[in-house]
């Protein structure tokens, strides 16, 4: 029997279709606030993000929210970011994050402090995603620190990152996703893909040079509600791809909500069909209720039972 | 240097016919470009080695380059394209964008050319309009007769679907045309372009060609005496004025070669322990009329060269050029009247066609200061006249595009506007400074804001 | 010492004076009017926020110069007459007011009496020029020299005794048409009346305006004047030749073949502005006689001889229409080739 | 170059006492004269513009400028021992080095900056300068086709561009090229494509401020 560190490294190895969604932490230091939303998501989805503090704007720690979210019996993914952490900080919270039960974690570089309300933060990225991924990797398995120290014991973590499939330089991008494998990144949670064709091409090369099989990718998947927010997220978010198409057609609608969640299935359905997709990534901005309606349109409920680990 | 050969005439790029000593130069191998007028060298790149050539004037001719508007399609300049058997032939001009005149001309001349040597094809000529120059309106006429069929397009009435098929829609006629298609390329700035403009010094030209949108560089100047610019290096429409173009400027040559006088009297002297050699000077002159003397370590103002616009003069940092010449000195009687900072070249001139108009000159009662160009105001001197006249500055440029120095309007523009800044900050004195621009034909309209301006400084 | 006889003393003839002075050469310029300037004298500026390239800058400076060069003499109402050529010299005759003067051992002479307007001409229709609403672009250029709200960034003053919504111009007025016996292209319409529909532009927003081209040409050295340009603009372009002008009450009515749709329309402006094409100058015959040129078919002149044998040289509009640029230019490109054998000469 | 910029007028009002009588503008002959903004030209219209000032208020203070040609190096300083004692206070437009150089030598004296100093830079184009260095005290430019990551990624990533680079641009604003795409042209240009695979460990940041403020002393000239 296989020795698993989280119940999604057990979820994706058994080959199922990963449902995973996202949650952002309060302004505040309300618990419940995290509560509820376990509630609505609970039996939905198979892993939940916390974001650490996502476009530089100050929430409840990721590790301390994920810890709540867990305990009403969710499993939880934590973010971890080098911008607000230099390597000490960052290894101190994976060490805690790990004693706490928390097994999974997104390792990002992190929005750069301008996105925020605090541009006048000094900021450290003294690791980057890449080197995240690499002393994270070496302290699961070697049970060694970045300056070298061992470990009596050393933490147990399922190691991912982020990828854009729709940045440029296509090339530069695609090296780099091959770095973080290389480091020991062992799934990937890609960008809200809107351009199915770029997304396809991006999965052809990744098949390519072999990556999906070195790591688990879940697309990702933004349902949105207006066409405000699509041309927002078109002209403000770096590394966004929003075609016009899809615009267009959140503008024809009469329905803009139901349209949002139909766009979602179809991309969901779509990117289910592709080799090496090994689950999806729901991040509903400012709508969270809606991702159980999406979970079942797209045939993906029930989830299955996980057994203790 | 004695016995070392001096060219009359470089060509950089293409090559005409003239009876000039002449050298034709590569732009590939230009690396670097000193002196002035009449005894410009050049460096060049002789298999990495440098390789000095002496000239005194330096016509720049590259070529435009031909972009393809699409991508099947054979273009209209070229003496090599396809003739299908069974598909009629196309000829495109104006697509996307109206093209230069001269290519009407081309395009008729192709046209019949294939009808002559296929009486049979059915040639289709697709344009936008059809730009008479020349003799191509008997071009046309002759296409006419030929049955060329001619069919005029609006902006939208024409579609590409497939490389080779063209959609034509005019009201009652719906057209798909597939054809061999010959076009009419896209001309864009030469491929050197950029490079040669940072070895010349010239400032970034009109859409990316070397020539700056101005008035006073037609129809060849490129801002640096001595330095011509035709075709492809000149701007968009130079290829209608090619014939004209290249007349003037091997006229220019000839007259160059007679003999070149400094067009400004004085002289403009570099301290040599005062300059720092930052290039602002060199980057700021619109007339690329400054260069390092090595002897000396220090930058010079070439006296050929310059014409006399004292920009470089209120730019060094660190004021290490002079000039005897009293540049700034306020003229008039009464220390109370409004001081007017005038340009030679636009205020002045149309105050001197309003006294002759009118028989008053609108200027009387001011006290001014004549300037060759109001690039030159700087801030020290405005501050110090604000602090030593309590009256107004009333600053007169000229219309942008129409300066005489080429970057006077935009340069003065910034500066005042950093003066406002500073007062405005220190909320003092904000309103005593103005600046308009006119030209010199506005001597009517330059007389009536005069008037009414002293009026409203009266209140 | 050399001296050059030039005659006319409008752009084309004082550019050429200027660069000879310049040069250090002897300039007689015989005017025939009470004072030099010619036809530019009084052109407007047609800036509007940016200048719009009709080069007008160009020209006061020029005549300044003619007036204060020790070098230049200039002979105002002198209309030459007559004039021979002996052991290479050149005797002038000249009608002044008062008497005939002559001018004697002139090396060379540069003919530059310029153009005549086609408003000028007594031919056209001049049926439809008693109608207020029907101007020259003529008496558009003296409405913009004489405005005085440009700098004090008010709306132009018309100078109308009405409001036009609309102004419609016709460009190829005089020019391209047998009839007036013009078949050519005068070369500055295009450009002008479309730097005069820009200078409304800025005015009054809100006015429908539109050119009537047969062709389209580019504006001078620096503009590409292009559909596209003029549709970005909001100016509206009939790219046909009008038909016929109706004075309806109200609007005044152009019909014109629509050639995108295959049939006739009409267009409706409140304003009708009319290029005026630029036809020989009425001396041309007699340069012709006196100084054995060639008279073309549309009655400009050209070189029998190469001015350097003939010495004599034409300037600027007398060999056939251009804009000012294109006649400063040709007239420098005139006076430089003198500048060089004169030089020649003393090497 | 060290790149500045002379200071937004009111602040350097501001922080004159208001009981100041007379002020020298100092000036520096060297990279912030290039920078054109502490050199002989800005100390003057810096002068100009304080005597309207002052007078405006009805204040007499007299005003006079000394620019020399480097505030950080002290024999240059003594062309400026005469001018800065018969004023009570000096302000002066050097670069943060020259500020306190001269205020190092001037112990009773109020020194006040000017200016601010910005970057290590390039002149890009008039007037505009570049930042191409953060002197971070271990030059890595050969790993990175001559580009640096440090200076030039507003992350200072080490191993690649992050998400947020989008056709050359930065995501912290438009008008910043993303270092990265810069490194991958010049990268690629070089065939050198296969180093940026290289995994870079965090950065050694001792030999940057982070090591404590530095001193440099070269061996020709001490025995250790």
């Amino acid at each position: 029997m296989a020795d698993y560190i989280s119940k999604l490294q057990k979820l994706l190895e058994e080959g199922e279709f990963v449902v995973c969604s996202e949650m952002g932490p309060p302004i505040g230091a309300d618990p419940d606030f995290i509560r509820e939303k376990a509630d609505f998501l609970r039996g939905y989805v198979d892993a939940v993000n916390i974001t650490d503090n996502q476009t530089a704007i100050v929430r409840m720690s990721s590790i301390a929210a994920a810890k709540i979210a867990a305990d009403e019996g969710l499993e939880m993914i934590i973010q971890a970011t080098g911008r607000d952490r230099n390597r000490i900080g960052i290894q101190s919270d994976l060490l805690g994050a790990s004693a706490l039960g928390l097994r999974n974690v997104l390792c990002l570089t992190g929005d750069h402090q301008c996105f925020g309300m605090d541009e006048g933060a000094k900021n450290v990225f003294d690791l980057d995603s890449v080197s995240m991924l690499r002393a994270a990797r070496r302290m699961v398995d070697d049970g060694v620190l970045l300056n070298g120290k061992d470990m009596d014991v050393p933490p147990k973590l399922f190691l991912g990152g982020a990828a854009n499939p729709f940045a440029d330089p296509f090339e530069l991008h695609m090296m780099k996703v091959e770095k973080k494998i290389e480091a020991g990144m062992e799934f990937i949670q890609t960008q809200a893909i809107y351009n199915l064709e770029k997304f396809d091409k991006w999965m052809e090369e990744m098949r390519k040079r072999g990556l999906h099989e070195k790591c688990y990718i879940m697309a990702g998947i933004l349902p949105t509600k207006s066409v405000k927010a699509l041309r927002m997220m078109k002209k403000y978010v770096a590394g966004m791809d929003v075609p016009d198409y899809t615009i267009e057609r959140m503008d024809k609608a009469e329905d803009k909500k139901e349209e949002g969640v139909q766009m979602a299935v179809d991309i969901i359905k779509h990117v289910r069909k592709i080799e090496g997709v090994r689950g999806i990534h729901l991040m509903p901005v400012a709508w969270e209720e809606i991702t159980p309606r999406v979970v079942e349109e797209a045939g993906l409920y029930p989830r299955p039972e996980v057994s203790e680990i | 240097m004695a016995g070392k050969r001096k060219f009359e005439l470089a060509w950089i790029g293409d090559k005409e016919e003239t009876d000039f000593e002449s050298i034709q130069i590569s732009a590939e191998d230009l690396v670097a470009c000193q002196g002035e007028i009449g005894d410009f060298k050049l460096i060049c790149n002789k298999e990495n080695q440098p390789e000095e050539i002496n000239v005194a004037n330096i016509i720049i001719n590259l070529p435009y380059q031909e972009e393809p508007v699409l991508e099947k399609a054979d273009s209209l300049f070229s003496d090599d394209y396809d003739i299908n058997e069974d598909k009629p032939v196309i000829i495109l001009q104006d697509y996307p964008e109206l093209s230069a005149a001269v290519i009407s001309q081309a395009g008729l001349e192709k046209a019949l050319e294939i009808k002559d040597n296929y009486p049979d094809k059915e040639v289709y000529y697709l344009y936008q309009a059809m730009r008479f120059i020349e003799d191509n309106d008997r071009l046309y006429e002759r296409a006419r007769e030929s049955e060329i069929i001619f069919l005029k397009f609006d902006l939208g009435q024409l579609k590409i679907i497939e490389e080779e098929i063209i959609h034509y829609n005019r009201e009652d006629i719906d057209l798909k045309l597939n054809g061999n298609i010959l076009a009419a390329p896209e001309l864009k700035p030469a491929k050197e372009t950029e490079r040669i403009a940072r070895i010349f010094n010239l400032a970034d030209g009109y859409k990316e060609y070397l020539q700056l949108d101005n008035i006073y560089l037609q129809p060849t100047l490129s801002g640096k005496r001595g330095v011509y610019l035709l075709k492809g290096s000149r701007g968009p429409t130079a290829l209608t004025y090619f014939e004209e173009e290249l007349d003037f400027t091997l006229n220019e040559v000839s007259k160059n070669l007679a003999g070149v006088a400094e067009i400004d009297k004085y002289d403009r002297e570099v301290d040599d322990q005062k300059c720092i050699l930052c290039y602002t000077c060199y980057r700021v002159c619109p007339h690329g009329a400054i260069q390092r003397d090595d002897e000396l370590n220090s930058m010079k103002v070439m006296d050929l060269a310059c014409q006399g616009c004292n920009l470089c003069l209120s730019r060094c940092p660190t004021n290490a050029i002079q000039i005897e010449d009293d540049y700034l000195k306020i003229e008039g009687e009464n220390e109370q009247d409004p001081i007017l900072i005038i340009c030679e070249n636009s205020a002045e001139i149309a105050a001197e066609k309003y006294n002759s108009m009118v028989g008053k000159d609108p200027l009387e009662s001011y006290q001014k200061i004549e300037v060759p160009c109001v690039s030159t105001v700087e801030r020290g001197q405005i501050f110090e006249i604000l602090s030593k006249y309590s009256s107004d500055i009333m600053i007169l440029g000229c219309v942008s595009e129409a300066c005489k120095h080429l970057t006077g309007h935009d340069r003065c523009q910034q500066v005042v506007e950093r003066i406002k800044e500073d007062l405005e900050k220190l909320e003092i004195e904000q309103d005593r400074v103005h600046y308009e621009r006119l030209s010199p034909r506005m001597a009517a309209d330059l007389g009536a804001f005069l008037a009414d301006w002293k009026e409203a400084l009266k209140q | 010492m050399t001296r050059i006889g030039v005659i006319g003393g409008g752009i084309a003839g004082s550019s050429v004076a200027v660069e000879l002075a310049d040069a250090g050469i002897e300039v007689l310029l015989f005017e025939k009017s009470g004072e030099i300037g010619g036809q530019i004298k009084e052109f407007g500026c047609k800036a509007t926020d940016i200048c719009t390239r009709c080069n007008l800058c160009l020209v006061d400076s020029v005549f300044n110069q003619v007036r204060r060069d020790k070098s230049i003499k200039t002979k105002n109402n002198h209309k030459v007459i007559d004039a021979y050529k002996e052991d290479g010299l050149f005797t002038l005759y000249c009608d002044t007011d008062k008497r005939e003067e002559i001018y004697t051992n002139i090396d060379k002479i540069v003919l530059a009496t310029g153009y005549r307007r086609w408003s000028e001409l007594e031919t056209g229709t001049p049926e439809i020029f008693d109608d207020k609403r029907i101007i020259w672009s003529g008496e558009f250029e003296e409405m913009l020299f004489k405005r005085e709200d440009h700098l004090q960034k008010k709306d132009l003053d018309l100078d109308l005794d009405f409001e036009p919504e609309s102004a419609l111009f016709i460009q190829c007025n005089g020019s391209r048409s047998p009839q007036e016996k013009a078949a050519y292209c005068s070369r500055v319409c295009c450009g002008y009346n479309y730097r005069i529909a820009r200078v409304l532009r800025e005015s009054f927003p809100e006015m429908e305006l539109g050119i009537f081209f047969i062709d389209i040409q580019e504006a001078g050295f620096l503009t590409d004047l292009s559909f596209q340009r003029l549709n970005d603009e909001g100016i509206d372009y009939y790219n046909c030749k009008p038909l016929r002008i109706n004075k309806a009450a109200g609007k005044i009515e152009i019909a014109y073949e629509d050639q995108q749709e295959g049939k006739m329309a009409i267009a409706k402006t409140d304003l009708l502005v009319l290029s005026e094409g630029i036809h020989p100058g009425l001396e041309n015959e007699l340069w012709s006689k006196l100084f054995n040129l060639q008279l073309t078919d549309d009655g400009f002149l050209e070189e029998i001889v190469p001015g350097s044998e003939s010495d004599v040289y034409l300037a600027g509009t007398i060999s056939g229409p251009g804009d000012i640029a294109t006649t400063i230019s040709k007239s420098k490109a005139v006076a430089n080739q003198i500048i060089y054998q004169e030089k020649e000469v003393v090497v | 170059m060290i790149v500045g910029k002379l200071k937004d007028i009111k602040e350097i009002k501001d922080s004159l006492p208001d009981d100041i009588d007379s002020l020298l503008i100092a000036g520096c002959g060297s990279c912030v004269s290039v920078s054109l903004a502490g050199g002989e030209r800005e100390a003057d219209s810096l002068k100009e513009l304080l005597n309207l000032y002052y007078q405006s208020k009805g204040k007499s203070v007299s005003i006079e400028t000394e620019t020399i040609k480097r505030q950080c190096d002290d024999e240059f300083l003594d062309e400026l021992e005469l001018p800065v004692a018969r004023n009570q206070v000096v302000l002066s437009i050097a670069c943060g080095v020259g500020v306190q150089h001269l205020a190092i030598n001037n112990p009773g004296k109020i020194i006040l900056p000017g200016l601010d100093t910005t970057f290590y830079g390039r002149t890009s184009d008039i007037g505009k300068w570049e930042e191409m260095c953060h002197g971070c005290g271990k030059c890595i430019l050969d790993q990175f086709a001559g580009v640096c990551p440090v200076a030039r990624c507003s992350k200072s990533l080490l191993n690649g561009p992050c998400g947020g680079s989008q056709d050359g641009i930065c995501e912290v604003d438009d008008s910043i090229d993303c270092g990265w795409q810069t490194i991958y042209d010049r990268a690629e240009e070089l065939g050198q494509l296969e180093n940026l695979l290289d995994f870079e460990s965090p950065k050694d940041w001792s030999t940057y401020k982070d090591g404590g403020v530095r001193s440099h002393k070269n061996p020709e000239f001490f025995q250790e």
